[in-house]
Parts: C-alpha cells; structure tokens; sequence
C-alpha cells in the first residue's frame, strides 16, 4: 500500500485521519467502543451538551424515511458538569480525539459552556451547535439567523481564549448559508460543521397525525447527501482557507471522498453508524484505499479538488 | 473498555432456515460461537433490504431461543411478524441468504437466584423469547406458568417442543379463536394470589405491559418486562428509544431501551409518560 | 365501492381528482398520452414555459443520488408563443385540465406571459414557478427573496385580471417559507404549490469534478418527502385557507395521503413518473381506495386532518 | 393521441436466460407480442434493484434482438455491462426473476429502401443491436459488412450466429488481445472508397461516433448513429437527455436522444457542443 498522508487539521488541532464521528451518533463514546478503538479514528465528536440536564422529547424520536430518518431527540443530555466528570475522562483514557458540542438556547448559555470547557485538558476543539432544528422554537434557532450566530460564537470565541479552535455548525434551513458562514468566521470560528440535518417531517397514515412526538424532526442519511455537498461546496468557494467538516449521509469512502473533494478537510459520519457499527473505521479504509487509487501523496491534496478548474489541472 | 454492547459482535450470518409458524416467520440463522453469548432477553439487529435499500436503519427482533445443531453449529431462532417493508423483507429471505446483523444487544430477564413461582406473560410474537427463558427457569428449579395471548389464533406463538419447560399454559386470544376468549391480562390478579407469584416475565405490547405493571403494583411480585420502543440504533448511540423511567430518589431519566433495555423492571417505568412530555426536569 | 367524492377545487378552479403532474415532469402532456388519457387525472401541469425559446444547460443535466435525484434543465423551452399554438390546443382535444407553468428572469417577463395567456381559453389555472433553482445565478432567485416574490406576483395578478387562479410555486431553500408564502399570498396567489426541488450537488468521483454540467441541480424524488410534507404542514397552520398543491418525492397513494393529511388540497407527482409512466393514475387509485378506507366521503374532509387536535378528533 | 412512445408499452416480464458472454451478460426476455413492435435501434428502460430499493430510475439497454421461440413466446435479448448498482443488480438477477420494463422506446435505424452497401460500426455493448440490424439489412439485399472495436477482447460483443447476417467482420482491439490491434475507426475512410458505402450504421461510445461523423462529414456517406446520453425518463418528460442538433435553417435545438433518438442522423448532432453550453439562443 502507498502510504498516503491522512492527517488533517483545524486551525492548531492536529488529527490522524478525517473521519469523526458525527455528534449526536455516537453519544459520548462508550457506546462504539466495543465495536472498534476509538482512537483509531479521527476523533469523537460528542452529543451535543448542554448546561443542565435535560430529558428531551417525547417519543417516537425517530421516523425512517427513503434513505434516511427523522429524528426529534430534543438534546437529552446529562449536563456539562456531569458529562465532564464522567465522559471526558473515560474517552481520554481511551486515548480517542475529543471534540466537544456545545448548545445552548441563550448567548449566556453557550458562553458559560465554554468557560466551563475552558480549563478541561484534552479536548481538540469545540464544536458550537448553533444549529439544532430540534428546540422548542423554531424562530430560536440560532444558525437561522445571521446575527444571533455571530453573537454565539463571539461569546464562546471571547471565553474561551485563542488556544481551542471553535467549529461553528450550520444549518441548511437558510436561504444563504454563505453568508452565515462568513457572519461566524468573522466572529471567531476557525472551521465550519455542514451540515446539520435538514428540518422534516412525516404524518402517521394510521393515525392521521404527525408521526414525532415533536411533530417536525431532523432529516438525515443519505438523502440528504447532494444538499450537503452543494453546501460544502459554496461556502468552500466563497472562503478557501476555512476548514470545513462535512457530514450528512456518508455511508462509504466514495461519499467521504466526494464532501473532501467539495471542499471538506474532515468528515462526520452520523446515521451510518446507526445501520452499521463499523461504518467509521470502514469508511475510513476505503476513502484510504480511494486516495491511493487516485493517486494523491496525500489528503491535504484532495481537499477542494473539484473546484479546480480544468486548465489548472494537469 | 466500556461495558455498553460488551457482549455485541456485528457478523454475515446465513438463514438455515424460514418456516411458517401461524402468521409468524420461525427463521433459524447460523451464528457459531454468538449463541454462548446470547442469555433470554437479549435482541438481534438485522440489515434489510440488500446493497441498494432505501431502508437504512436496522431492525430489531428478540432473540427467542439459540440452540447447538449437528449441521448448522450455534443457531439463533428468531419469531418474525410480516410487518411493514424491512421485516416482510426478512421474512422473505429464503435458506442460503445471507443476512448482517449484531448480536446480542440490550439487557436480559433477571434469573432469581432461589426456586421461586413464576410467571410468563407473553403478546403476540412476544411469547417469542418467553420459551428459552421458561427453560433457563425450569433447570434453576423455578415453577413456570404461562400465559399467552394475542388479537386471533395466528398470533398465539406457542410450539409443542416449548411447552416441555412450562407447568401449565393458558391461552387467550380477543376473538376467541383459540383458548380462552378474553384478554391475557385478565387471569392475572387472580394467579399472582392462587399461585403465589414471585416474579412475571412478560413480552409483548407496550399496553399489556403497562397494564401488568398496574395489576403489580400494590403486590410485592416483581414485574421484569421487556419493553418495545422505535429504535434507530439499537446500539446505544441514538437516544431515539428511551423510556421515562423513575429513580430512586423520585426523579426521571429517560433510559435507553435498547441499552438499559428491553427487560426493565416494570415498577420503574413510568407508563403514564410514555410518549408524553417529561416536563419535569431533574 | 364506496363512493368518494374526489374533486378539488384551486379558487374557482375545479378538478375531478387531486393528482396532477408536476411541472418539467411531464413536458407538455404528449409524451404521456399513450400511458393513460390525460382527462383521467386531475391536471397537466406544464413544463415551466418562458417568453422566447431556450436551449437550457449542458450535459450531463441529471445524476441519481439516495431515492432521489438532481435535474438541471435549465428551462429548456420553445417559448410561451409556439407553445400556445401547439401544445395547448393539443391538450384541449384530449379534455385535460390544463395548468400553464410560467418562468421569466424578470418582473416583467412574467407579466408579459401573463398577457399572452389572459386571452387563452381553456385554461384552468396558472403556476407561476418563482422557485427555480436552475438559473444562472442563485442570487436571482425570485422564490427566495419576499419581496421580489411579491413583485412577481403582483404583476402577474394585475396583468391576469381575477378569472384565472394564480398558483405561486415556491422554493423550499428558504430560512422561511411560512413568510414567503404569506407575501404571494397578500400579493394576490389564489394558492401555493410547495415545493420545487432543494439545491443540491453530487460530485463525479472519477472525474472529480461537480457531475452535472450546470454543477448544481434540484433534488426530487422520495428523498426531499419529509422536506416537503413539512413545509405543507407548516404553511397550511398558518393559513388554513389558502389552497395548497403538494409535491416532492410522491410515489405512492400513501404518500399523496401524507401531503392531504399535512394540507394539501392537490398533489404533484414529478419524479415519480419518470420511474414509472403509469404512476399518476395507480397514484390516483390507490389515494381514492385509502380515502374509503379511512371513512372519508370527501377528499376535502381529509385535507389538514393531521392538524386536528385529539381533542377535536371524535 | 400523440405519436411518440406509440409502440411503448409497461409490462412485467419473466428473465428466461441470463449468461455471461465475455464481459457482458446476455439476458433474454419473455415479452409476448411486444417483440412485433420492437426494431432495430429501439431501447427498452428497466427498473432495478426491487421494491424497496433507493435507485428510482430506470435504466436503459439497447433490445439487441427480439424473436419467438417455442417455449417462451416472444423474447427479447438484452447485452448488459455490469457497469454500476443498476444494471450490476440487472446482471445478477436469476431465471425467473420478474422485471417491469417498458419498451420499445426511441427511434429505430432507417432502413434503405434500396440494396446499398452498408457499414456496421459497433463499440463494447454497442454492437447489440446491431446484429438484429444486420438481418434486417440482409432481407432488404443490402450488403453488410461489419467492425467492433473494444479496449479488450472480453468487452467485443459477437455471437456466431450473428455473423451469418454480415458479409465480413473485423474485430479492433485496443490492447491487441483480440482482433487487430487498433481502433475500430482506424479503417473506415478507406473502406468508405474501397467497398462503396453508402450508409454507415454506428452503436457504441460517444467518442466513437462522434470520430465516425468527423470521417463521413466530407462524404456521399449517411452516417445513423444510436446516442448513448444519461436519461432520467426514457419517454420523453424530463429533458435530461438532450443533445445539440443542427436544424435545417442553421439554429440550434436541443433534441430529447430517447424520443428523438437514440438513432440519429449522424450530421447533424453537434458532437462539439455536446456537453457544453450551446451560447447561442435561437
Ligand atoms: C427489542 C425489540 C424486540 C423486537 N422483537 C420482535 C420480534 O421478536 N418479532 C417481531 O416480529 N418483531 C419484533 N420487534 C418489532 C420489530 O422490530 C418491528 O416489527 C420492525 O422493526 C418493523 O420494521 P418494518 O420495516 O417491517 O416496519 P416499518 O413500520 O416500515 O418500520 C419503519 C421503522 O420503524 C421501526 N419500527 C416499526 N415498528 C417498530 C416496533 N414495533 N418496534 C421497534 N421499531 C419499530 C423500524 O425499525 C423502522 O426503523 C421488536 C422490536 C424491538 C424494539
Ligand atoms: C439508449 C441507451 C441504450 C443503452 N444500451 C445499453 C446496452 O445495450 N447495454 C449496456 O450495458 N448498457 C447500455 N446503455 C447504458 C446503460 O443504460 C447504463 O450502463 C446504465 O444505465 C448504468 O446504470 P448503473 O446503475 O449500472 O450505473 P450508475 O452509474 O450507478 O447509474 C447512475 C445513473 O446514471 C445513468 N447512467 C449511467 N451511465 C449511463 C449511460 N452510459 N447511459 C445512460 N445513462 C447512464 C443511469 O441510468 C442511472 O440513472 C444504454 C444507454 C442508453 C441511453
Ligand atoms: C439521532 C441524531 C441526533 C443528533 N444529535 C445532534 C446533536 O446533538 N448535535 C448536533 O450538532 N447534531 C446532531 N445531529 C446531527 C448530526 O450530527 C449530523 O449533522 C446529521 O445527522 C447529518 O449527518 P448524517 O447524515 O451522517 O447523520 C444528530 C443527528 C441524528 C440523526
Ligand atoms: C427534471 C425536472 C424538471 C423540472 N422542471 C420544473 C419546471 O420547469 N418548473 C417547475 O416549477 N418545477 C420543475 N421541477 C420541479 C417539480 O415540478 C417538482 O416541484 C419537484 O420535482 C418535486 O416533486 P417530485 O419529487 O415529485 O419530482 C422539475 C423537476 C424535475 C425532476
Ligand atoms: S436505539 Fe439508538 S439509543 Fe437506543
Ligand atoms: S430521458 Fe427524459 S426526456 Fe429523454
């Protein structure tokens, strides 16, 4: 085998390979350990955290759907102070690459996050979910809306200092996601999380209602994968050198090797895991094989490929 | 190490057999050395739909019995109701398919640790991994009673060979098809005091589940059900199957069935919520 | 059989059955003909047509993704004047319902069109597609700005006089299409068609290049349902009364049950033919078995059913 | 009613052969009384992968030949490269299988009304049709001589009883493994003079029958070739399949290849275009 380079970074975060888990799909780890070693892979992404506990929706959370599901969790969480007392230890001892997702539903919120994470050793980066479709609200959430974003990550870029890179999470509910991406890098984020899933919903035919206990849920899986691209890919050309982690549907190394030549320096794998425990590992090993094959020294090369025009190409 | 799934293994298994038991799929798979692994309680999650499914989540199935065949080595039986595409999927695979699945998953029936009476309780394909587990019973030296019911004759799920691990079984069907006309739950009350029940396995919908639950409550019979939530993962790693369940110091959690489940004890859910808003906070 | 009353009504315009094809999804009704009688079905919604005669985008204008797929077409057409002189007429002989989908770059484009199709008889309806994601430039794109959607609509309604039905077609790639709607509809829509196809992209992984010769598509299909039957429910909960066409990824009578159930007074179904000619009609049969089956003695008691309360519900 | 598609018809249809041929596998098909309407140069579009599957389009093979046999009615036979998920799934499936087709669709080859010398150019899977052509041509007196090219042997399509209906074949291949080694256009300028050709007929790759029009363009030579462009629909609603085409007056339009093809009049496709934007707006 060539021995491709597959390390990757955002802003100071050094990783060994780009594939992450996708946060909220692998809860905070423990749960996919027993199918591979988390430190094989790039980095765990955890559930998205909040201040306080928190119980989330009601069930059904979870609705299949043609090449995806709807989910409604409603960000269920044991809190920050518990989750880092019990989950970041554990995955430092795991010797796994820890990113940590923050949400909250005030400015305040995400700000006390980040001063809480600010001291914690070990953790990569913070991953800002400004994003979730899934708050009471719709009209809160954050990445729907130019000027709360900005206000978010200011406040977690203010707290938390220059030392942890922030990655800004969007949503694809906007009609300009290039320009929210812009909003949040000039605020302070290092790297941009595309995409979060896509607001959904299905009606239960036997009963006649909205089948989630939260009515509307998240689409995700490999539905979605071309609006994640096209994602990727926009804010890729308007802002070259922000590092972006693209996720929403990769199922195999192809599909990651398509978000990376779009644009993406890493990649989330989210409901893969669900249909198949092994995905990320798996995935990572054919997206290896791919670069090989297509004879790049190494990933940093692919980055953004598809972007080049084809006179510059040789 | 974690000990979430710490028994779970995920394998390309082959269907040894599908045959048509009532209005149920009985499919025998060819798992090897998993079956020593896999206790009473426990569930499979299966792949369906082939390479270019549009199906994308796994489904999930009790495991009813594991065996030792000369032939097959360590097999799996699964009790599979043609529901909607996934499992009408499985139960249309013929012997020689090849099936993904992870196995096994989730949590298994308590075993008291003295001879006690008990009793199965079972809806449905339900009755599915109430027979293995009437035997881990019977060698334990427990005395076991079943009770199986469902909405009509071709959903009562009760072989002849499974019948040998049980003292007596009753059958309950609504339309009154086969055994008693009536629900399985109406015996109960009257059983728990005649018999002198100690502890009630049951498997089966969330209703009969729930209403065993109430008919125990002010009894001192413990109540071990194995719960049926939507599940997306099965693994632990979703949040989608979670249960309202009641703490000891009078708080909720909101547990995972597939993890912290399917067999909880049934004095701890919190029936009234599910499918509700925990609007409590803890 | 119990006999269901299936007719459905746009303002003034009545149909025999709610299933329509969608537009671009059934050129001008020709090609469909010999698979079943266009008058079985509840209307041919035109391919969206333009002032003058179009080439549309290069090759390759299609790529399959996950239960979907990407189009970009670029309103290829010859123009609003051939075809009033040969398509509609055509479509007359063969008693079909006729709905004209009309495109323009600008305000006054679709006024123009407007014009050209006030004096036109047989016209049951007009779609005016402000929604598509195929021109050159995204930024142009009427559905996602309020006020030029307004503009569009206004235009169109003055020109048009109040015989016509005025259907506004949207764009689902919107931070919120709940305003939107409200817009076209003060601007004079008689009702809504929701939605057009999402932006999309996929990446040919051997060239490593966008596939699609215009790089961006519309996605369509099973894929972008739960999108669609979102953005019906939430715009029929703020306007009840405003007619609405359901479309995306309608493949089966359960799924057009879906869109009635969620609001829809009509339902579309684009892609869906492509895989299947016959599609419009065994829709239409399997939507009027499950409506008996169901109860209903109407198509019009089911419409919004899913937004009744438990509590309403006897 | 109009007049396109006015053959087609949907049916479900029985898989009653499935072999491999070199690379590519023949399936024959049971159609009935649908092969009366098929002709040479007509395609059939498939759905593939099932019921549940993600892939929601059809797939599109040229109908090599249709005949009647005793025991299956009227057949038709299809060469298939297991290219991609599709036609992959297509391949795999066993006698028996059930597939919905719809067919025949396009244009057919244009047959002289005279006995001319003709040239049949086939690429890869391209030469399918052209054998059923072939026959045709032979009853109407005309002289056929044939060329296939492919990068290698196992992709050169040419059943023995194929060439009963060709006056000569002559096999190209690129790497030299079967055949001569070379292109398959390599000779056709000279056998244009030497045989005096009159019509070439061409099936394969684009590039292939985009250098074919560049040989005939200073020629006597009718050039029809069968368009191989990516198609969503295959009956003519969605527009994905065009390709640019002169018309008489010198403007441009965009010609749908599954109703205005796939046969078209060589000359005309603006192979140059293909693929890019056609600027100018007539
Ligand atoms: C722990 C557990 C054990 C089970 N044991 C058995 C068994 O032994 N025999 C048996 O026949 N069935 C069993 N089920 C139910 C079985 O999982 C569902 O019937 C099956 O998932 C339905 O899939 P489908 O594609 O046929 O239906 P669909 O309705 O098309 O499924 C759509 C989605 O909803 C989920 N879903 C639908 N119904 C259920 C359900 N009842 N429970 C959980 N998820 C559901 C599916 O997994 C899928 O993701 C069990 C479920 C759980 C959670
Ligand atoms: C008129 C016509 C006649 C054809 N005849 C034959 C034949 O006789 N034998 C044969 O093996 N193949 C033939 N092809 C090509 C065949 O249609 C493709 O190989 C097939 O569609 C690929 O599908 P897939 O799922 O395997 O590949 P994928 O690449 O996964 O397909 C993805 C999508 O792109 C489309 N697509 C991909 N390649 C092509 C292509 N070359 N042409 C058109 N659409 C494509 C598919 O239809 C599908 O919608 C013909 C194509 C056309 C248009
Ligand atoms: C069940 C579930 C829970 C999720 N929870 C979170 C979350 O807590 N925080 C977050 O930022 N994204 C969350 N997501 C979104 C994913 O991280 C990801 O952006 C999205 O699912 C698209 O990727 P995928 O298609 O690979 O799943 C969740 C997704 C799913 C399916
Ligand atoms: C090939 C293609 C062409 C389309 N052309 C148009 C169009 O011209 N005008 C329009 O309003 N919508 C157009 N649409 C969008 C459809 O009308 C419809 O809104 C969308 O495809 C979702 O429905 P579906 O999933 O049933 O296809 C087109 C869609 C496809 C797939
Ligand atoms: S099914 Fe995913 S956490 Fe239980
Ligand atoms: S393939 Fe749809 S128009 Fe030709």
């Amino acid at each position: 085998m060539t021995a491709v380079d597959f390390s990757t970074t955002f802003s100071n975060a050094w990783f060994p390979t780009p594939l992450f888990t996708a946060s909220g799909c692998a809860s905070s780890g423990k749960e996919l350990a027993q199918f591979f070693p988390l430190k094989d892979i790039g980095a765990v992404v955890t559930k998205s955290i909040m201040n306080k506990a928190r119980l989330g929706r009601p069930t059904p959370r979870m609705a299949e759907t043609p090449s995806g599901m709807l989910n409604s969790i409603g960000l269920q969480g044991p809190g920050i102070d518990t989750f880092l007392e019990k989950d970041i230890p554990w995955l430092i001892e795991q010797k796994a690459r820890i990113i940590v997702s923050i949400a909250g539903e005030t400015v305040e919120e995400y700000s006390t996050l980040a001063r809480k994470l600010r001291a914690v050793a070990g953790i990569s980066a913070i991953e800002v979910n400004i994003s979730c479709p899934n708050v009471e609200n719709r009209g809160l959430v954050f990445a729907c809306d130019p000027e709360a974003s900005r206000k978010v990550i200011d406040g977690v870029r203010r707290t938390i200092g220059g030392e942890i890179p922030i990655i800004a999470k969007l949503s694809p509910d906007v009609t300009d996601i290039v320009s929210i991406a812009r909003g949040v890098v000039d605020a302070g984020a290092d790297g941009l999380a595309l995409i979060n899933t896509v607001l959904g919903m299905v009606i239960n035919v036997s009963t006649m209602r909205p089948h989630l206990g939260g009515k509307t849920g998240g689409l995700s899986g490999p539905a979605i994968r071309p609006i994640a691209v096209r994602a990727i890919y926009q804010v890729h050309a308007a802002m070259p050198h922000v590092p972006i982690l693209g996720m929403g549907g990769v199922a195999s190394g192809r599909d990651a090797f398509e978000m990376i030549l779009a644009g993406a320096s890493g990649v989330s794998v989210g409901t893969a895991s669900f249909g198949n425990p092994m995905a990320i590992p798996q995935i990572q090993e054919e997206l290896k094989a791919l670069l090989a094959e297509k004879g790049f020294k190494q990933l940093k090369d692919a980055i953004g490929y598809a972007h080049r025009s084809d006179e510059t190409h040789e | 190490m974690s000990q979430i799934n710490r028994n779970a293994a995920q394998l390309r298994a082959t269907i040894v057999g599908n045959k048509l038991v009532g209005q149920y799929h009985q499919i025998l798979i060819s798992v090897g050395d998993l079956v020593d692994r896999c206790k009473p309680g426990n569930f499979v999650a299966i792949n369906v739909g082939g390479d270019s499914s549009r199906m994308i989540l796994r489904r999930a199935f009790a495991i009813s019995r594991v065996a030792h065949s000369a032939s097959f080595g360590g097999t799996m039986e699964l009790i599979v109701a043609p529901h909607g595409q996934g499992s009408k999927w499985l139960c249309s695979q013929p012997e020689g398919a090849i099936i993904d699945l992870v196995a096994p998953l989730g949590s298994a029936f308590g075993i008291p640790t003295e001879p006690v009476q008990v009793l199965l309780v079972g809806g449905g394909y339900g009755s599915a991994p109430l027979f293995g587990l009437a035997e881990v019973l019977k060698t334990r030296g427990c005395k076991v009673d079943m009770l199986l019911g469902a909405s009509t004759a071709g959903k009562i799920y009760a072989p002849m060979e499974g019948k040998r691990s049980v003292n007596s079984l009753r059958i309950y069907t609504e339309d009154g098809s086969m055994g008693i006309a009536g629900k399985v739950t109406d015996p109960i009350t009257e059983l728990i005091s005649d018999l002198d029940v100690a502890v009630i396995y049951s498997c089966g919908p969330m209703g009969m589940l729930s209403a065993i639950s109430a008919l125990t409550e002010s009894t001192d019979v413990v109540h071990q059900c194995a719960v049926e939530e939507s599940m997306a993962c099965g693994i632990g790693i979703c949040m989608t199957c979670v249960l309202p369940v009641r703490n000891s110091d009078n708080s909720i959690s909101m547990l995972r069935s597939c993890i912290d489940g399917p067999v909880m004890d049934g004095a701890d859910v919190m029936w009234d919520l599910v499918g509700k808003n925990p609007l409590v906070q803890p």
